[in-house]
């Protein structure tokens, strides 16, 4: 089958203003986005830019907007577009450094901010065995572990598009995998990050960022999680 | 060109799980560190890791360290080095709990404690039967390693350089000097003033066409230090896991068949009990990749194509865990649901869903064998120092680390979870190592022209004035990699691939590129990384084609069995000044295990 | 660049059915607070002026105005419904914003508003065409 | 494992956000009653034509109704205003702008809420003449 890609272009070194650039080409209805954008830079224009590495899902490289939606171009195939008219653009809310690529540090930023790394003062068991934790515990916080950090989720966040402050669904899913870890004891710090001006309570329950995880993460109850933490003082 | 100069004590590069681990240790040790990595940390392939990391903690049921050496020295076909390989099993069970108290989040078993599941190779080494020796978060080990190392390194004030892929290491005198890295945001060079360096770049499994690695795994380590004239060590030594999605190669975990899945014909056979009747289809990787390729050779693929079926839907599994006799831990029979698998191989499911339009709990899987891990790579030693020679000098100030180096504590074929372990055992070494010794050393002065190679390297692929695509000669090679110097090889085919790779450097110097830009010109980079792949294409079929015996994964079909007289050693290539391939030998340390036959 | 203006090129961009349920409960919220702002004002005439509340009344009869108010009732409507939907989810559901559910209610949302609506329209459409 | 586990409670962080956020939640379930019921007597059954001056003295003869209206001012201008201050805040990010921002809001807030609560106490202006 034919496919026409509509691809958002823009470099800095030549370009005053980005602009679109349409390619026609074969494609299998198997075909993942990901690899029309190799065609493309292999054999129409290798100026192309755009992140890619594990090409299944997995490292959160190649995050964009295809035809409107947040998506990893390696997990959506051409027959579930359901249009050979594919449109492609850069991730909304973060600078464009080139093409597709924008630049991730301010996201990261605000991932950092929510304190997202476990916090244990307590001395392991005597043993130096692992710390004890049921099923039932692990489970609790289980669908944030899974979390790539592609970015997805807070760029389709529109008041992260208008607020680049707003801490962003990433980073409250990376605080919420920790918060309701019972291993971990920085809750209270994290909390209180969270409540204050660009936290939780920034979320319009605008639900694009879970309508568009890849992880397929509920973020959005996550978050409502979160701002109920931080509103009654239970972890459970 | 504009270039910046950088100085810290120690320099790694690359932050998978190798990468990460160093930088902790380094930083902790209190030598000023930097980490530079092409990709943002979290891309690293580490977190494509599935399966489980393997350690001996007997939470199910009875297991050994002691178990856990003899099972990867039999794994590795006996040319793993076996003080290494002790030392790593020995190592697990600590390191394990060590990322358990960073947070790691493992499943867990009724009883609180880390989840073990059976992987191919580890067993009992009483009855023989599999153990469950690998611990795991789902089936998302690698991702929760990568994550956890990541977030400590942001508590520990880790610095990071990221998008920035090294190009050159500097030696002065045999010493580490410095590396040299370009900044892919903006194409300036930065020159990194260090005395101590880590490699932790990965593997290259980009070399084939069928493969569970990333894009980005294009052994940019072990070429660089290749070309700056230091070995590599069992280069032809590389393992195709059992299990690709059948055409994409995306890796289904070992962890299927730990679960109970079986890999079925075109027949309908469970053929793994004619290849390795006590463990089936829980026989080492080399084992299993073999068998399905000898079932496709023979015309059993599903309606005769290139592929079987792994099949994990729950009837097949309980019928086969009931031939099989399989017992829960609590002595009852293993039956399983679907919400079980669900539970255990949630990523699984969801690729076959992605990538297939199947559910694996209704429909069996098409899988392939899938190029996946290099046993080779970089030699070091237990401290992670590289070695220069087959006599063991060490590179004063170079470590490596992780899948791009050799210990050689996988031999001729890595067990499952093995390689998850290694990265964290050995990882850790170089941190602790390079700390020492560059807190005990001084700087060398940095040479003015320091950059110039890379510079020249980039240049002259920037400035080429030929027509070839990179894209047609990355395919020839992979195609030509895939077909004789995969599973099976002859001397003919080898003969074959070895003058398509020299013709394709040939052609790769007319190369075309249509960016000539500075801002990510990732066209320029994926250029210079085709230049790595090709130079490991050429050790890895020059080393294959010298070794004439079959051990672990690397299969002569004119040489089918096992030569311990002549080749009981461990290979070692040079690039020469003018080119050429030298290859010498050195021999494999056994400690306890001498070598016997191999059945599973 | 996250801004204003990458705000409104999302808003009108970006697709998916919680992100227009977030339009729709921002447009009625800011739309029903433009009107109480002018109406309790005008109401307010009643005690400081009242030649000018009869202004405003007379202004209100008019076609256009009639035509605006219809389109107030919805948005009262619809941001009471959409805006009860999330306090439910929240307070007292978190589990219901998830993916499936969640795209679900967006849809019910709108459905059970315009049951709403179309009675109170046809009587509001009714005084219209009576009055003109 | 009982000293490992956590005591699964924090003391709730307490923020302005966090209480403006509760107060949107109750001002919204109160405004459903108050509003709609509102709208649906004013704008449905009732229909401008018939609303005047004397309509509209005729219902605040009714204390309970003025009660109404007022409870109906209070909710809806206050939950209104600080939905609007919400939207604002994505808008405007310095926390000086900000600042700015709730002064002013708060100001039209006041003079609004005044306004109506004076109506509503005073009646319709010279209404003993009638
Ligand atoms: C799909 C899959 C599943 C696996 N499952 C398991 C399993 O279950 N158990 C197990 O034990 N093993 C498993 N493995 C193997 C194991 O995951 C890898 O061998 C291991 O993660 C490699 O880690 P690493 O740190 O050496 O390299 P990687 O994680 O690959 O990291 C390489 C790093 O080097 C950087 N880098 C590379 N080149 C440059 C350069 N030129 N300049 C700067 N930086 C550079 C990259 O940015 C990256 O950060 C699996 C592998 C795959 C592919
Ligand atoms: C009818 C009953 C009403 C209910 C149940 C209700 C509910 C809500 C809720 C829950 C929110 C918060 C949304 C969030 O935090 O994401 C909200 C926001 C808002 N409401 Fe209401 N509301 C009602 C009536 C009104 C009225 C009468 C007005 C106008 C004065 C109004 C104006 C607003 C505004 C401007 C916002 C902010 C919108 C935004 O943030 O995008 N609401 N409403
Ligand atoms: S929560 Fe989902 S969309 Fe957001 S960064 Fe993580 S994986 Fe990506
Ligand atoms: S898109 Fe944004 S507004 Fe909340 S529900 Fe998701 S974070
Ligand atoms: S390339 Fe890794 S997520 Fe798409």
């Amino acid at each position: 089958m034919q496919v026409t890609l509509k691809i958002f272009r823009y470099n800095p070194e030549k370009d005053s203003a980005p602009h679109y650039e349409t390619y026609t080409l074969e494609a299998e209805p198997t075909d993942r986005v990901l690899d029309l954008l190799e065609k493309v830079k292999s054999y129409h224009d290798g100026t192309l830019a755009f992140r890619r590495s594990c090409a299944h899902g997995v490292c959160g490289s190649d995050a964009m907007r295809i035809n409107g939606v947040n998506r990893l171009a390696c997990k959506v195939l051409v027959k579930d577009l359901g249009t050979t008219n594919i449109t492609i653009e850069p991730l909304l809310g973060l600078k464009v450094v080139k093409d597709l690529i924008v630049d991730m540090e301010p996201f990261f930023e605000n991932y950092r901010k929510v304190l997202p790394y476990f916090i244990n003062d307590e001395p392991p068991p005597p043993d130096g065995r692992e710390r004890l934790q049921t099923p039932e515990e692990r489970e609790r916080f289980d669908d944030t572990t899974k979390c790539i950090l592609c970015g997805v989720c807070t760029t389709s966040c529109p008041t992260f598009w208008a607020d680049g402050q707003y801490f962003g669904p990433a980073a409250i899913v990376n605080a919420h995998r920790f918060i309701f870890d019972s291993r971990d004891r920085g809750a209270q710090q994290r909390l209180e990050i969270l409540a204050q001006d660009s936290g939780v309570f920034r979320c319009r329950t605008a639900f694009s960022c879970t309508e568009a995880c890849p992880r397929e993460i509920q973020i959005t109850k996550a978050i409502a999680e979160v701002k109920r933490a931080i509103l009654t003082g239970r972890l459970d | 060109m504009t270039m910046q100069r950088h100085q810290y004590d120690v320099v790694i590069v690359g932050a998978g799980g190798a990468g990460l681990m160093a930088a902790l240790y380094a930083t902790k040790k209190g030598a000023k560190t930097a980490v530079l990595s092409k990709l943002y940390p979290t891309r690293s392939h580490t977190g494509a890791a599935q399966g489980g990391i393997g350690a001996a903690l007997g939470n199910l049921e009875e297991d050994h360290p002691e178990w856990h050496t003899f099972d990867t020295v039999k794994g590795s076909d006996y040319l793993g080095d076996q003080d290494a390989i002790e030392f790593m099993c020995y190592q697990a069970p600590a390191i394990v709990y060590e990322l358990e108290h960073m947070g790691l989040p493992f499943s867990r078993t009724p009883d609180g404690r880390i989840a073990q599941r059976p992987f191919g190779g580890h067993t009992n080494n009483r009855t023989g039967k599999p153990v469950r020796r690998a611990c795991y978060a789902a089936d998302r080990t690698g991702h929760m390693i990568l994550q956890t190392l990541y977030q400590q390194s942001i508590k520990h004030n880790v610095t990071f350089f990221n998008e920035f892929q090294v190009l050159d290491l500097i030696l002065v005198n045999g010493k580490v000097a410095g590396v040299v890295a370009i900044d892919i945001a903006t194409g300036t060079i930065h020159v990194f003033h260090t005395k101590a360096v880590v490699f932790a770049t990965g593997g290259w499994g980009r070399l084939w066409e069928i493969t569970s690695n990333a894009y980005t795994l294009t052994g940019d380590g072990a070429a660089i230090l290749f070309r700056r004239g230091l070995p590599l060590e069992d280069m032809e030594f590389y393992q195709f896991h059992p299990t690709g999605i059948y055409k994409l190669g995306i890796l289904i975990t070992e962890g299927v068949r730990g679960e109970g899945g079986v890999l079925i014909n075109d027949k309908g056979e469970r053929f793994m009990e004619r290849y390795a009747p006590t463990v089936k289809d829980l026989a080492s990787r080399d084992v299993v990749s073999r068998a399905i390729y000898i079932e496709i050779k023979e015309g059993r693929g599903i309606n005769g194509q290139r592929y079987v079926y792994l099949d994990v839907r729950p009837e097949t599994v309980n019928k086969y865990a009931a031939i099989d006799g399989r017992t829960r831990p609590d002595g009852s029979p293993y039956v399983v649901t679907a919400e079980e698998l669900l539970q255990k191989l949630p990523d699984i499911i969801d690729f076959s869903r992605t990538y297939l339009g199947i559910d694996p709990m209704a429909e069996p899987i098409p899988v392939q064998p899938t190029a996946h891990y290099a046993m080779g790579g970089i030699p070091t030693n237990i401290k992670a120092e590289v070695l220069a020679d087959e006599k063991g000098t060490v590179v004063p100030g170079l470590y490596a680390a992780g899948e791009t180096a050799c210990v050689s504590v996988h031999g001729a074929n890595r067990l499952g979870t093995n390689s998850l372990l290694d990265i964290v055992v050995f990882g850790k070494q170089a941190g602790i190592h390079a700390a020492e010794y560059a807190l005990g050393t001084d700087f060398e002065p940095l040479p003015k022209d320091a950059a110039d190679f890379a510079i020249s390297q980039l240049e002259t692929l920037r400035n080429s004035k030929g027509s070839e695509r990179i894209a047609d000669i990355a395919n020839e090679m992979k195609r030509v990699m895939m077909d004789h110097v995969g599973v099976f090889r002859t001397e003919e085919g080898l003969t074959e691939a070895l003058n398509t790779i020299r013709e394709l450097k040939e052609r790769y110097k007319h190369i075309h590129l249509d960016d000539r830009g500075k801002i990510f010109n990732t066209e320029l980079l994926s250029a210079w990384e085709l230049g790595n792949l090709l130079d490991l294409a050429e050790v890895t079929t020059v080393s294959a084609l010298a070794r004439t015996e079959s051990r672990g994964a690397h299969w002569r079909e004119d040489y089918p069995k096992r030569d311990d007289k002549n080749w009981l050693k461990h290979t070692l290539a040079w690039k020469r000044e003018n080119g050429e391939i030298e290859l010498r030998y050195k021999p494999v340390v056994i400690t306890k295990y001498p070598p016997k036959e191999r059945v599973y | 660049m996250s801004g204003p203006s990458t705000a409104f090129k999302g808003y009108i961009k970006y697709r998916g059915y919680g992100h227009v349920a977030f339009l729709l409960h921002r447009l009625t919220g800011l739309g029903t607070l433009l009107f109480l702002l002018i109406h309790i004002i005008d109401t307010s005439f009643v005690y400081f002026w009242p030649e000018g509340y009869m202004h405003a009344i007379a202004l209100y009869r008019s076609t256009p105005f009639m035509i605006g108010e219809i389109f107030l009732v919805f948005s009262v409507i619809y941001h009471g419904v959409n805006g009860l939907r999330i306090i439910y989810f929240d307070m007292f559901r978190p589990d219901l914003w998830e993916r499936e559910t969640g795209k679900r209610s967006v849809i019910w949302t709108l459905i059970i508003s315009i049951v709403l609506w179309l009675p109170a329209a046809l009587i509001m459409v009714r005084n219209i065409l009576v009055h003109h | 494992m009982g000293a490992q586990r956590q005591p699964r409670v924090v003391q709730p962080p307490r923020t302005f956000e966090g209480t403006a956020w509760k107060w949107m939640r109750y001002s919204g379930i109160l405004l459903i009653p108050l509003a709609w019921i509102h709208v649906l007597i004013k704008d449905v059954l009732v229909g401008v034509h018939q609303i005047d001056l004397t309509y509209v003295q005729r219902t605040w003869a009714f204390t309970l109704w003025r009660i109404y209206d007022f409870l109906l001012l209070a909710f809806a201008l206050s939950h209104g205003m600080n939905g609007l201050r919400q939207v604002l805040m994505d808008y405007i990010h310095s926390p000086s702008g900000r600042s700015r921002l709730n002064w002013i809001l708060f100001i039209i807030w006041l003079i609004v809420l005044l306004m109506g609560a004076v109506a509503i106490l005073g009646g319709v202006k010279g209404a003993e003449a009638f």
